[in-house]
């Protein structure tokens, strides 16, 4: 069995598992109850995306596809600190 | 160099220097905070696309078939290419020169205006939008072009921020037109997934091969996907929605009262004027070259000609009635406006496959001839009258009483635009109304014929009451200024003179614009428009198939 | 059998169904903050489709806009305005 | 045709995105805040630029060789290359329009966002029936 | 050098895997815990070894794998600036978070021991 | 609104769904399955769009979505920066005469914990270096102008929502700035999109607007390859100046959204009319 | 310290990681990295105060990767293993609370460095920060004890290290 040929089936394999916790955090990111939890869930679900879709990416045999991964997670992390700041602060701009 | 591949720069230059122009201005207000400079360069640039679009006109009727330009030097299918034939090229010099004067007049209606840099770049905005609209050979380019256009006066529209009823008029436009132009991409998507291209002449050439029972055989862009026949009936149903909400006809007309009295009178002019117009001509784009009589969507186009026929009369009678009871003199001509587009509409809508060519050419060219003389009266109406409102400060019709005093000369010319809109038999508005009887009875359509002078009768009512109020009643209040209205006495001089010669010299008008369609939306016409596109394709595939 | 592809459709099966939910909730929602993290959930399920649909360069437009600046934007507007949807 | 499982799976996303588009016209047409009509046109927009990516997508070579985007990684590549290339990427086009169309979608809504806050400053209120009202 | 490849790819494999398990229990974990504060935990399980593991891990075997083709370089550097972005940025997010919602008293702090910051804040300010 | 409003509206979405529905099911896009095959025009850009020994109908960037948007439909995407400039244009309109920096700044701490801010003085040049890399690379890999652009706006947007809008401010990320900023890049795009054309006029020669690489019938073009690397000619050009245009137009955006309503309805109040 | 000096370290890291992520070594890559260091260096000088001297330092670089591998590989797996236990435990075994842990390095990079740390060990999160008081409010999993005593062994050992690296 060749390199690449056992590294796309290890990745089939991890495929389900992260597919069941990314539905697992997606139940916990609908049911809230409050926003922080909501964006919490949002958050682990989408560094854990960043992570698989790098994995993804040999997967498909497109290193190409890395970049996607980097913008998802700095994003999310924006969309935490400006939820936090909703949160928290009188105004947004202060 | 083959002659089939003369590049018409002309054409290809136009709506892109005017996007850089408007790019431009913010830049120059970190420097320059006198207002003469913002005058002069925005009368410029629109001076220059009158220019350019007149050259264009005289450009398509010395060559006598549509001129292609690629952009990027890629053959069509796969490169975006303005195709301009003489529909589009009259449609074009109309949008400019009226522009050109709307950007006159605003030279004087900004003058205490805050904020005109932006309000600048908005119209240079406008116009861009405008002429790429008319321009554009692909329907994905139309999408973006009708965006830059919808923006522009979504955000004209609420330029007087402080007053609630524009921010909320702009609001409902923004809205739903956002929402309109979002249908009009599923179409496109529609479009692509089964005809494999987004080029209008390529659309074209394959929706008659279908029918002809040749394969589609196109350059580059070979063969179908699924089931073209539904796909394309959806695409037409759901991108006419949206142009009919651009072009406000009579279910979509709601947005029109609202947004076009609360922008600025000049901007009003336009929307009214031009900006409608756009979506007349999207619809004849689509219903008479991409998917002509023609076509593979026989039977489904006839059904949508019924209906846009019906729907003209509606927003025809719609608009007649409610523009009689507005008290707010604006209101009141965009109410009108609906009115017009119905007109427009029905004329557009009579041909359907059983009639023949000739009847619906007639139909196509009193439609034209009916949108130009709208569009130069209306935009008269709105400038001629805007004179007043902005003298008094008020767009009550009570309180404007009388003012046409203020101006003897202005009142003439609003009542030579009122006029034009009646139908009054010098002025072009009556030969377009008589074409357009004409040409429907000739279709044996005789009650929409009727109905076209009972909207005709309804309307004067509405606009004897404006006459009689700003011409016969005396002067309530007194102005806050009246010198120093050289501009937009002239500008209202020339187009009251341009009414007047639109009526006058109607028969070469009429000739010329029978002209115009007859190159563009016969069946040799739609040729023609196919063929500019072919010549250049095949120079093409001749060359890679050598090399 | 199921082959690779078969994973790769039913992922974008269970996206589909993620994003109708979330959609859903997200116009139904009267607290208009969690709606737009409604609308957030939506749009990760989306940006996954595009990558699952090999469009990464959509996927990188459609991140940071629908991501990172609609819930932006539209949560400015909301601690301007007001947080909840009239009834 | 026989019955496949991807064919079924794909219709299932397609009947999805479909939902997507109707629900977000209600919201656009029948949900009172301007706020949830802007959140519910976002979602109309992005749904239509899903469907289509959708057309451009294509099914798999081989049930082992997966598509690939539209980018060429061999930097010196021959006949061979670029015909295994063109025989495994999705169509770029549609790609590229929805690219302008996000961006187009983007700025629209960027401005109606400005409009809202604008309507709330004039009226104290996002909710429409009430502006209605007010307005008189 | 394929020796050396292959034991990239295996310990990459083996950091995936890892990642993948902790990931499944983290998300358990988000769904079991009582409260917001409590899932913080959790979502630390979930970003440390659920996504900057793996993401070592894809640096790891994207090196080691010949069939990635010239650009696999640029996926292993790029998976290894998303790891250390993901270790700088999820830790300040999950603080931010959790020092909004206690501030703005938006999830509760129950069950619990003790809260310090409640009693020096005085349960005055928000 | 009224019942039969709803139930009309309602009615009218269903309809329309089964509209779409319909179409699916009789296969008006035919991809109930997605074909095996893309389109002919897709295959002819795929072929074109990095093709050496295609030398005179090739676009020269092996980025095939990128050389689409600003080589073959680069009027799309012209105009699409058009339309966003207009928006911004029109948002700036309607908060004409307010400042982004104005009011006095309260008294005690301003912004988040010090811990976010310390985690952003050391990020926010990460995060440049990955925007630019994703705009400076569009032509080769995914990325591009916009994308760089967008990415890099996160920078701002983290500063002014982590510190405060005084703090971007004394940093001289000012509205006008922005501004200036993103109308250069943009007229750079606007140069660039001339940038053949008006260099092959003045010798005498024909090319087209946009031309990037020489074409059978237009033999004139950018060079996409300097010193042994590729730069995709003019696409190089045009991801630069979009990305400076695109960042800088969300930093306008957030800095017009961060100004405090007290301000504005201040400025509001003062009034002008006009009809 | 003029503007230039201060975009030295923003420079170099913005250009290590531009050359990272580029993931090959030719001269587009280096030429344009350059260009974008010295830009980034430029625009963020203001924001990220540092001190160019400190990087020339092999001593702090020496004990940032002990610190690493320490952390990585025996604080992390510790907490990770009995966050992971407490989940899949039936009964689900937790005993929250939010303490004080008072820490006394004094730059911000050590302080910031530290609250990072607790918070990316499972098991503690760092709820809020009182700078004038030298406190951080842990959220944790497991209290054992809410006196300043018990509660500094969750920060002891790195802040033992954020101090040699930073301060």
């Amino acid at each position: 069995m060749g390199a690449e040929e056992q590294v796309t089936m290890f990745i089939m394999a991890v495929f389900p598992i992260y597919m069941a916790a990314f539905i697992l955090y997606a139940v916990r990111a609908v049911k809230g109850p409050t926003i922080p939890d909501m964006v919490l869930a949002i958050d682990a679900m989408t560094f854990d995306l960043a992570a698989f879709l790098v994995v993804l990416s040999i997967f498909f045999k497109s290193p190409i596809l890395i970049p996607v991964a980097i913008v998802l997670a700095l994003w999310i992390y924006a969309l935490d600190i400006y939820v936090a700041k909703y949160l928290e602060a009188r105004e947004m701009g202060e | 160099m083959s002659e089939a591949l003369y590049v018409y720069q002309s054409v290809g230059v136009l709506v892109p220097l005017l996007g850089g122009a408007a790019f431009a201005l913010p830049l120059f207000t970190l420097v320059i905070k006198r207002k003469v400079f913002y005058d002069a360069y925005t009368a410029f640039f629109s001076l220059v696309a009158l220019v350019l679009a007149s050259y264009n006109y005289v450009l398509v009727r010395a060559e006598g078939k549509p001129l292609l330009y690629a952009f990027g030097g890629w053959p069509p299918p796969l490169g975006i290419s303005y195709e301009v034939d003489e529909f589009s090229a009259v449609l074009g010099v109309l949008t400019a020169s009226v522009m050109f004067l709307i950007v006159a007049y605003s030279l004087w209606y900004t003058r205490f205006m805050r904020g005109y840099e932006w309000y600048y770049t908005l119209l240079l905005g406008l116009e861009t939008g405008l002429l790429g609209c008319l321009y554009t050979g692909d329907v994905f380019n139309l999408f973006v072009m009708l965006e830059v256009l919808s923006i522009s006066a979504y955000a004209l529209v609420a330029f007087y921020r402080s007053r609630p009823q524009a921010v909320e008029a702009a609001m409902k436009y923004g809205i739903i037109g956002a929402t309109a132009t979002t249908i009009y991409f599923i179409a496109l998507v529609f479009i692509y997934g089964a005809l494999g291209t987004l080029n209008m002449a390529d659309i074209a050439l394959k929706s008659r091969l279908i029918t002809a029972g040749v394969g589609p055989i196109s350059p580059f862009s070979n063969g179908l996907f699924g089931n073209a026949f539904i796909a394309a009936s959806l695409a037409i149903a759901l991108s006419l929605w949206a142009f009919t909400y651009k072009a406000a006809l009579f279910p979509n007309h709601f947005w029109l009262p609202d947004a076009h009295p609360e922008a600025p009178t000049p901007v009003s002019a336009a929307l009214s004027g031009l900006v409608v117009n756009v979506g007349v001509y999207a619809v004849v784009r689509f219903l008479y070259t991409l998917f002509g009589p023609k076509s593979f969507l026989i039977s489904f186009r006839d059904a949508v000609m019924w209906a846009l026929l019906v729907l003209g009369i509606a927003s025809g009678l719609v608009g007649a009635l409610l523009m009689a009871v507005q008290s707010d003199v604006k209101r009141l001509l965009a109410y009108s406006t609906v009115s017009h587009i119905g007109l427009i509409f029905m004329g557009l809508s009579i041909g359907t496959s059983s009639v023949s060519e000739d009847v619906a050419t007639l139909g196509l060219t009193a439609a034209l001839y009916h949108t130009v003389n709208h569009s130069v009266g209306k935009a008269l109406l709105f400038m001629g009258v805007g004179v007043f409102i902005n003298l008094l400060g008020t767009r009550d019709l009570d309180k404007l009483s009388g003012s046409g005093k203020l101006s003897p000369l202005v009142m003439g010319a609003v009542i030579v635009g009122f006029l034009q809109l009646m139908g009054a038999p010098p002025l072009g508005g009556f030969f377009s109304k008589l074409l357009l009887y004409q040409s429907l009875i000739e279709a044996g359509l005789i009650v929409p014929a009727v109905l076209v002078i009972a909207i005709s009768a309804v309307s004067i009512l509405g606009y004897l009451k404006v006459i009689y109020g700003l011409w016969a009643k005396p002067l309530k209040e007194a102005p806050k200024q009246v010198a120093g209205m050289a501009v937009p006495k002239t500008v209202v001089l020339v187009m009251a003179v341009a009414c007047i010669a639109l009526g006058v010299l109607s028969p070469m008008v009429t000739g010329l614009l029978a002209g115009s369609i007859n190159a563009s939306f016969t069946d040799s016409g739609v040729r023609d428009y196919v063929n500019s596109f072919m010549s250049f394709a095949i120079y093409v595939v001749k060359y890679l198939g050598g090399g | 059998m199921p082959s690779y592809e078969t994973f790769v459709m039913g992922v974008l099966a269970i996206l589909g169904l993620v994003s109708m939910v979330a959609a859903i909730l997200a116009i139904l929602e009267r607290d208009l903050v969690k709606a737009v993290i409604f609308s957030a959930i939506q749009s990760t399920a989306y940006a996954f489709m595009y990558y699952l649909l090999m469009a990464p360069d959509i996927a990188l437009v459609y991140i940071p806009v629908a991501i990172g600046l609609y819930p932006a934007v539209v949560l400015f507007l909301i601690k301007k305005t007001e947080r909840y949807e009239g009834d | 045709m026989a019955i496949n499982i991807n064919s079924y799976l794909f219709t299932v996303l397609t009947l999805a995105i479909f939902m997507n588009l109707a629900i977000s016209l209600y919201g656009i047409f029948a949900r009172p805040s301007l706020i949830k009509k802007i959140i519910a046109l976002t979602i109309l927009a992005d749904t239509a630029n899903t469907l289509a990516i959708m057309v451009g997508y294509r099914g798999w070579p081989s049930p082992s060789q997966p598509v690939k985007p539209p980018v060429l990684t061999v930097l010196k590549p021959s006949r061979e290359v670029i015909k295994e290339f063109a025989s495994t990427s999705v169509d770029p086009l549609p790609q590229a329009l929805v690219l302008t169309a996000i961006v187009i979608g983007l700025a629209v809504t960027l401005f109606l966002v400005f409009l809202t806050l604008q309507i709330y400053r004039l009226y104290g209120t996002t909710d429409v029936r009430k502006v209605a009202k007010l307005r008189g | 050098m394929d020796v050396l490849n292959n034991v990239l790819i295996v310990i990459g494999e083996i950091m995936v895997a890892v990642g993948a398990v902790a990931d499944l229990i983290a998300s358990t974990g988000m769904n079991r815990f009582p409260n917001f504060f409590v899932r913080l935990h959790a979502a630390t399980v979930g970003t440390i070894w659920g996504a900057f593991v793996p993401l070592i891990g894809a640096s790891l075997i994207s090196i080691g794998a010949d069939f990635l083709g010239p650009y696999r370089y640029f996926a292993a550097g790029g998976a290894v600036v998303t790891a250390v972005l993901v270790l700088i940025l999820a830790p300040a997010g999950s603080h931010a978070l959790a020092r909004a919602a206690h501030r703005s008293r938006a999830a509760r702090v129950f069950p619990k021991v003790v809260d310090h910051l409640e009693e020096d804040r005085g349960g005055s300010d928000a | 609104m009224g019942r039969w409003q709803k139930v009309v509206i309602t009615a009218s979405m269903v309809a329309f769904v089964a509209l779409l529905a319909l179409a699916l099911s009789a296969g008006g896009l035919g991809f109930t399955l997605p074909a095996g095959r893309v389109r002919d025009v897709a295959r002819w850009y795929l072929f074109t769009t990095f093709n050496p020994d295609l030398e005179l109908f090739s676009a020269m960037a092996p980025e095939g979505v990128t050389s689409i948007v600003w080589d073959y439909r680069g009027l799309d995407t012209l105009f699409e920066t058009a339309v966003f400039f207009l928006a911004i244009i029109g948002s700036v309109a309607i908060m004409r005469d307010i400042k982004t920096g104005g009011g006095s700044k309260p008294k005690g701490s301003t912004g988040l914990s010090p811990i976010v801010k310390t985690v952003t003085r050391i990020t926010v040049g990460i995060i440049l270096a990955v925007a630019a890399s994703i705009a400076l690379h569009g032509h080769l890999t995914p990325g591009g102008g916009f994308q760089g652009g967008a990415t890099a706006a996160v920078a701002p947007l983290l500063i002014l929502v982590i510190f405060s809008r005084y703090y971007i401010e004394r940093l001289g990320v000012s509205k006008n700035a922005m501004l200036a900023i993103r109308s250069l890049g943009l007229v750079g795009i606007a140069v660039t999109a001339f940038i053949v054309l008006a260099v092959t006029s003045l010798q005498g020669g024909v090319a087209y607007v946009f031309q990037n690489q020489p074409k059978p019938y237009a033999p004139a073009g950018m060079p996409y390859e300097v010193g042994g690397s590729l730069t995709g000619g003019t696409l190089l050009l045009f991801n630069i100046f979009e990305m400076f245009a695109v960042s800088a137009g969300f930093t306008i955006i957030f800095l017009l959204l961060a100004i405090p309503e007290s301000e504005v309805l201040g400025v509001l109040r003062g009034g002008e009319d006009g009809h | 310290m003029s503007r230039a000096v201060r975009a030295v370290g923003p420079g170099l890291l913005a250009f290590v990681v531009y050359i990272v992520f580029s993931g090959s070594v030719n001269t587009y890559n280096i030429v344009t990295g350059v260009v974008v260091a010295a830009v980034v260096g430029f625009l963020t000088a203001n924001i990220t105060v540092s001190n160019p001297g400190k990087l020339g330092e092999v001593g702090r670089l020496g004990w940032l990767i002990a610190y690493a591998i320490r952390y990585f590989f025996i604080d992390e797996v510790r907490a990770h293993v009995d966050v992971m236990r407490r989940i899949v435990h039936p009964r689900m075994p937790i005993n929250p609370g939010i303490v004080r842990v008072p820490y006394a390095v004094s730059s911000d990079y050590a302080m910031t460095t530290i609250a990072n740390s607790i918070t990316n060990t499972p098991g503690t999160v760092v709820v809020d920060v009182d700078t004038e008081r030298k406190v951080f409010y842990v959220h944790w999993i497991d209290v054992k004890g809410v006196e300043p005593e018990v509660t500094r062994g969750i920060s002891r050992v790195f802040e033992f290290f954020a101090s040699r690296i930073f301060d």
